[in-house]
């Protein structure tokens, strides 16, 4: 299918932009405004508001059309191919296929302080009324907290022997989180471990491509709970068992 | 309700007085009168429709045929049923034969009153009833889904009712309880209503009867999927104001914009022409179980809001004592003031608050609609997002009934769908997260707030003991309201306006004006 | 001078974009609405938020940086080159190099029926501070209210002899303006009067720029008030006479 | 200031007893501890500056050296000033020495308290009084423009110093009054305090002395422009606290993050260290009339708002009396707290009010600092630009005294120069809109805000009885507040505590801990 945004007509292309130009507020201003959303593709831009911020600065909201359109069809996505199952279904999966404890570790890594996001998948109360890990049968759950270094926490999944490493990403700023995502992979190969474990991220800017391209197994997003990562997490130990 | 403000009850009941002999006083001179618009509507509901080969009304080829070759003061009833007596046809017959060879009405002799009750009465049953039975089709979904005490009411404005339909059907899901479909620019100034499906449209859609219809039954759908009966709304007001409110009667409309001044204000529409109209088009919402809504928020969008605040509860008591004439229960009153103070006067939210809740205790029991900012909001949508915040937290600590939702793009166009769902989500937030803040204020005695509220009271009542002493023809004549001057004959459709012979018959209107009112 | 978007460092081309796309709320429906923004030039942008907004409609929010940037030096515009002077010195004006009274004739014209615009730069009150154009000494200003048709303007701007033509024009939906804009000068040229007046358009989305286009002498958008529409008329009143 | 909730005030009298029981406690731990942190603030409050080769800080260098080679119980004072005495050098020239020759303190013989006191004596002075002609220039600058009431604080964060100073200005001139440079994530974790201009930094800039002065010349350049005096703020907590508190004296900072359990609870420092830390670092705002601001609003951005809103009142308690113990008057306190509640809790917007409210009469006399929504602010930014209203509405009713603005992309980056921008904006308009409405509205007796202010208050009061039971350090270790529990022996820099000597030296301690406090 073919489609473009919708204001209030169907293919009518509108779209709603703000940006702020280091140029006073005045009619040159306003015209660079304009041709800047033209250079984005947006036809008669109307520049709806242009405010002095201060000091040179001009903040401007601009409404226009843009006339490229998009296939839907031709958009290929990597996603989680597996379902979620609900709790019991994952400990019914562990029972019934792996017959031993899941051992999972999990962290905010690096400088990262965040703990919100690995305390709602770990943490025995979850989040949004999903139980965390903690609470799972035939799981062991090692939170570690937050500001983990990545070799603390490649010693921890060593000593507890894991069979999934969690990594919490939130700060993304500069792209620290993908410094700190690339070096994990890199001390877990240099440890001959990369393949002994599933890898997953998670955060608020992480998605499952991101992940991928990175070298893990999965990630996870805003608005994914415990039983998203375990039902992933199992279905891949158990493909994996089946490889071997 | 609790009552916060410490109103003087007497000046409430000297205002009522006094609006009610202004509006005694125009009723006097309504209930002489009849309009071209008037009588098309009763051609409407005797079953008149359709549109000639250059899309003429019929309504209007006839309205307009005995205007021209008859005696309009006897109104057109009387010439339609003597034709269809000497005819011996049924109406629709009639019509395609008086389309096809081109005849005139007032050919034919004049029967009695007598005779033409009894020729006209199965089409008006027939029409009657179905408006009886949309009141009842109304209630009963309001018995399986009733409404909420605060609605929340958006607009749709694509000129295009297929769109429309789209962008009513999101809103809807996404949580507004009444739609209204905006009419396009200029359709007001039309002296008769278009035809058919329309498609285009400018700033707004045709009022047309399919286009209601459509309408309707997409609301009709969305309201079983949501369990809530989502409400139609259109404009009345205009050169058409009682052929709209006919044909929101057979087509289940819930809510019509329907001011008995407003034409003239804001549409230089003529005030002996918009008085007469807004009469008959207030009778038929009555017998329809139509909400109404006045156009007070008007006012403050052309003046200023905090020194013509008196003007709009002045007006709200006029407004309230002319649908009391034409038959409206205080429930079907659903009086109009808007949130339009500028955010940068200060404290203007304590007068915005003051006059709510003063709207709020001196009409209970009125569905009242309040109107967002429009006139200080620009083209900044974050702080028209702001602003709208803060008229839905009057709208909620004040229990206002039909929440007109402000758009952060009012400054800018007519409302895109996503613009809408945010206005929405703005005004549930503050419903949820401010549910009893209401209940759990109080406000400081002779503060402000009380002090506010007292003084446009007063203001309101000696307004209107002017107005009484002066007429409302005159008031109106010396800009009283708006700060809009309108002539007593100046303004468009005065020619459309005639004095009743003693002879005049209406047998809709008589049955308007004494039919029980069926719930 | 060169510039870009300024979010936080200068030129980090940064931008917030904003739109509606007939799609679910789905990894597909995201992957289209990051495509979109991709073909409006934005390197990696992020979709940061995206909700369904009803029946196969989905909102979404999108920061990222654009790389174009805007030479400024390049940037002409038109724009009103006359200064603008006060009621007093407008009128002082009038006195020394005219010598009579200049009749203005306002309406908001065609359909449209918004008159705060034209009361504004009309009526004795004025607007935010700034006194209409009936308060001005040696002016006579006819303002006809709005919903005024062509000919009708056109027949009052005859009958009292109008030096000035003002036309409001608030409601721009579906160009409905520009139409009516045009309408007015061909009526004008058509009756031989284009060259007697002055003729002057104004409104929220109305810029010199384009009221110059469609034949106007000048155009004043929002913060334009009597006193620039009276210098630029005034001074534009004594040129003609001079060229006489 | 009008009292509205009717609080019980022998369980407000019963918190403090219970909450001065708790920290007298600790502060006779406190008192018999010094760490290395605290003898680098001594060190630089001496003169002590610069970095070697390596970009080491000569501070930590000649710490370490002591805590190598001497006995630091004895504290690093009587070190300097016995190398000072034996070499004949002054402090600069010595410290070139120091450098130069690879030396350590340790190695010249000890000199009695004495006369180590009569050789420091002028440094002290020294910065002592730039640290008095500091607070004075402030003092100057706020009589000439007089601070509001409620000042509204945006924070800058782009990571490099010069980019700040650009968007730091413009808020200024939009209406900001007070601006925080936040820190570089990570940067309290380090034992060290950077060195020099910086201009990279991840979600912040490198708070070091360099750039402290950088900003605050530029703000102070903006405050003569504006009129307004603008009061800048870093973060204090960390592992070095003190030494930032000693350089934000010395650059004349306003305000500092400076809370007694922070660094414990959200950045795993150890307790021990935490609390000696604290004690050192308070002393020295004391001294330089520097507001403190701590961070119980952390505690809801990682617990639930509704659930843990005692822990907040609780905490704030002991942060008052450790601030006592540290002689910081009431009108330094800033104590914290935040506006967290998710927006889809129905009457969540009463309970915010309630908690706003009750540490305004609690703390009349506190800069408050009052944080903005941030854990349910999601990436669409028009429901935060409406949470940020609510937010600003709840400040404007219960007069908080700073204002930390919320910023629409809160669920996305930093702020951009737009958001803070707009963020002023949602502000002033409510400032100015709603200016009298605290003094207007009363609340309901024993309705759900009084009640809930009960609540809360009761709730705090079972917890601090609890607390003064088992000792902080033990309650920290349960987990008290924001269900996060640290081992008393865990976590970052105890290597850095010691205990003190009986011949414990520091002559700067003692004058902080005596002098009189000069404004
Ligand atoms: C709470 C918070 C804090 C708290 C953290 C408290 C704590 N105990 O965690 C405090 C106040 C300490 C804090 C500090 C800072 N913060 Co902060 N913080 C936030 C805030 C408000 C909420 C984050 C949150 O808790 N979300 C709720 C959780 C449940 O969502 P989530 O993390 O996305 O998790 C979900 C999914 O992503 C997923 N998930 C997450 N992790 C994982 C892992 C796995 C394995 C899986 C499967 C799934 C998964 O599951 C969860 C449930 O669905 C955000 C803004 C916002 N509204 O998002 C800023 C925010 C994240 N912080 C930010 C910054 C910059 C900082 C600081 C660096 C600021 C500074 N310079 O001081 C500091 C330092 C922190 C550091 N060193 O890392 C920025 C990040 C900008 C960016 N994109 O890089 C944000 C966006 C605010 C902003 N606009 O500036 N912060
Ligand atoms: C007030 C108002 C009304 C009032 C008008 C009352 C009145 N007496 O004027 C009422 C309620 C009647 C109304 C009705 C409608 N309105 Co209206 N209305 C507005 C509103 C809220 C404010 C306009 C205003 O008064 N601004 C204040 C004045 C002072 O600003 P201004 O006009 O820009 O004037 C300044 C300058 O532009 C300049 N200027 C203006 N004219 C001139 C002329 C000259 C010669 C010069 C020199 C300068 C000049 O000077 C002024 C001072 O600086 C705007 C939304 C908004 N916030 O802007 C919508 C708006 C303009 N309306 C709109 C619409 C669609 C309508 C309707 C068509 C809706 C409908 N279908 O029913 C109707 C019909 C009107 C019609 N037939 O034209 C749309 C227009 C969309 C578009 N771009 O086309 C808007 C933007 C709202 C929206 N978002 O949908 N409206
Ligand atoms: C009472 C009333 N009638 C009608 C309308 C709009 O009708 P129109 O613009 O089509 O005349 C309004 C709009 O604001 C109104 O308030
Ligand atoms: C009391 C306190 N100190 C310090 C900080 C931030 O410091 P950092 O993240 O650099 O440790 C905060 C931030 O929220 C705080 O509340």
């Amino acid at each position: 299918m073919l489609i473009k945004p919708y204001g209030d007509t169907l293919n009518d292309g509108k779209v709603e932009l703000s940006f702020t130009l280091p140029i006073d507020n005045s009619v040159i201003g306003i015209e660079a405004a304009k041709l800047y959303a033209k250079k984005m593709g947006m036809i008669d831009p109307a520049i709806v508001h242009n405010e002095s911020i201060g000091n040179g600065f001009t903040f401007f909201v601009v409404y226009g059309s843009v006339p490229f359109t998009i296939e839907t069809n031709d958009i290929k996505v990597k996603t989680i191919e597996t379902p979620t199952f609900s709790k019991e279904e994952i400990e019914q999966l562990i029972e019934d296929n792996l017959k031993r404890t899941i051992v999972f570790v999990g962290a905010s890594t690096g400088t990262d302080a965040h703990t919100v996001g690995i305390d709602a998948i770990m943490n025995m109360k979850g989040y949004a009324g999903h139980y965390g890990l903690e609470r799972y049968k035939h799981v062991d759950a090692y939170n570690m907290g937050s500001q983990v270094s990545n070799e603390a926490f490649i010693k921890k999944a060593k000593e507890v022997n894991a069979d999934v490493l969690l990594v919490s990403q939130t700060v993304t700023q500069k792209e620290v989180h993908l410094k700190n995502m690339i070096e994990l992979v890199e001390l877990l190969e240099a440890e001959g471990m990369r393949e002994q474990v599933i890898l997953v991220a998670g955060g608020a800017r992480i998605t499952h491509e991101l992940a991928k391209e990175l070298g893990y197994d999965a990630g996870f997003g805003p608005g994914k709970f415990a039983e998203d990562v375990a039902s992933f997490a199992v279905q891949e130990l158990i493909r994996r068992e089946k490889n071997k | 309700m609790m009552k916060k403000l410490n109103l003087n009850q007497i000046q409430i009941e000297n205002c009522r007085l006094y609006a009610q002999m202004i509006s005694s006083d125009i009723q006097n001179f309504i209930n002489q009168h009849s309009t071209v618009s008037i009588e098309r509507s009763v051609l409407r509901l005797l079953g008149v429709d359709g549109v000639d080969d250059f899309g003429i009304p019929v309504c209007n080829l006839m309205v307009d045929d005995v205007l021209k070759n008859g005696q309009i003061e006897l109104g057109v009833s009387i010439y339609l049923a003597s034709a269809l007596s000497e005819e011996k046809l049924s109406l629709n017959d009639f019509i395609s034969k008086y389309l096809e060879d081109n005849l005139s009405l007032t050919n034919y002799p004049l029967i009695s009153k007598n005779e033409a009750d009894t020729i006209l009465k199965p089409y008006i049953d027939n029409h009657f009833n179905l408006i009886i039975s949309n009141r009842q089709k109304r209630k009963s979904y309001l018995h399986d889904f009733p409404a909420k005490p605060t609605e929340l009411y958006v607009i749709v404005a694509t000129g295009n009712i297929y769109e429309d339909v789209i962008q009513a059907t999101a809103a809807a899901k996404a949580g507004a309880d009444i739609i209204a479909v905006i009419r396009t620019t200029g359709q007001s100034l039309l002296d008769y209503v278009p035809y058919g499906i329309t498609t285009e449209g400018f700033g707004g859609t045709y009022a047309t009867q399919a286009n209601f219809r459509i309408m309707r039954e997409a609301l009709d759908k969305v309201s079983l999927e949501e369990k809530r009966y989502i409400k139609l709304v259109n404009y009345a007001s205009g050169l058409c104001m009682p052929e709209i409110a006919a044909i929101g009667a057979l087509e289940r409309l819930d809510v019509l914009l329907n001011d008995s001044m407003y034409g003239i204000i804001f549409r230089d529409i003529n005030m002996q022409r918009t008085f007469i109209d807004q009469y008959f088009s207030r009778l038929i919402n009555a017998y329809a179980g139509i909400i109404i809504n006045t156009g007070e928020d008007n006012y403050l969008t052309t003046s200023d809001a905090v020194e013509q605040a008196h003007t709009v509860l002045a007006s709200q008591f006029i407004n309230e004592q002319f649908a009391i004439n034409a038959r409206l229960p205080k429930s079907l009153m659903g009086l109009g003031h808007a949130f339009e103070i500028d955010p940068s006067i200060e404290n203007g939210f304590l007068y915005e608050l003051a006059q709510a809740q003063m709207a709020r205790e001196i009409f209970p029991e009125a569905p009242l609609k309040y109107m967002p900012p429009t006139k200080h909001v620009n083209g900044n949508i974050f702080r028209a997002y702001q602003q709208n915040t803060l008229f839905n937290i009057v709208t909620t600590l004040t229990n206002q009934s039909i929440h007109l939702l402000g758009m952060m793009t009012e400054g800018i166009h007519t409302p895109f769908m996503q613009d809408r769902f945010l206005a929405i989500q703005n005004a549930k937030m503050i419903q949820t997260t401010m549910k009893s803040l209401g209940d759990e204020i109080e406000f400081k005695e002779d503060g402000i707030i009380q002090k506010r509220a007292d003084y446009v009271l007063s203001e309101a009542e000696k307004l209107l003991s002017s107005i009484k002493d002066q007429t409302l023809f005159s008031a109106l004549e010396s800009g009283v309201f708006a700060e809009i001057k309108r002539p007593r004959n100046g303004g468009k459709g005065l020619e459309g306006v005639f004095k009743r012979s003693t002879d005049y018959f209406n047998p809709v209107l008589s049955r308007l004006e004494n039919d029980k009112h069926v719930d």
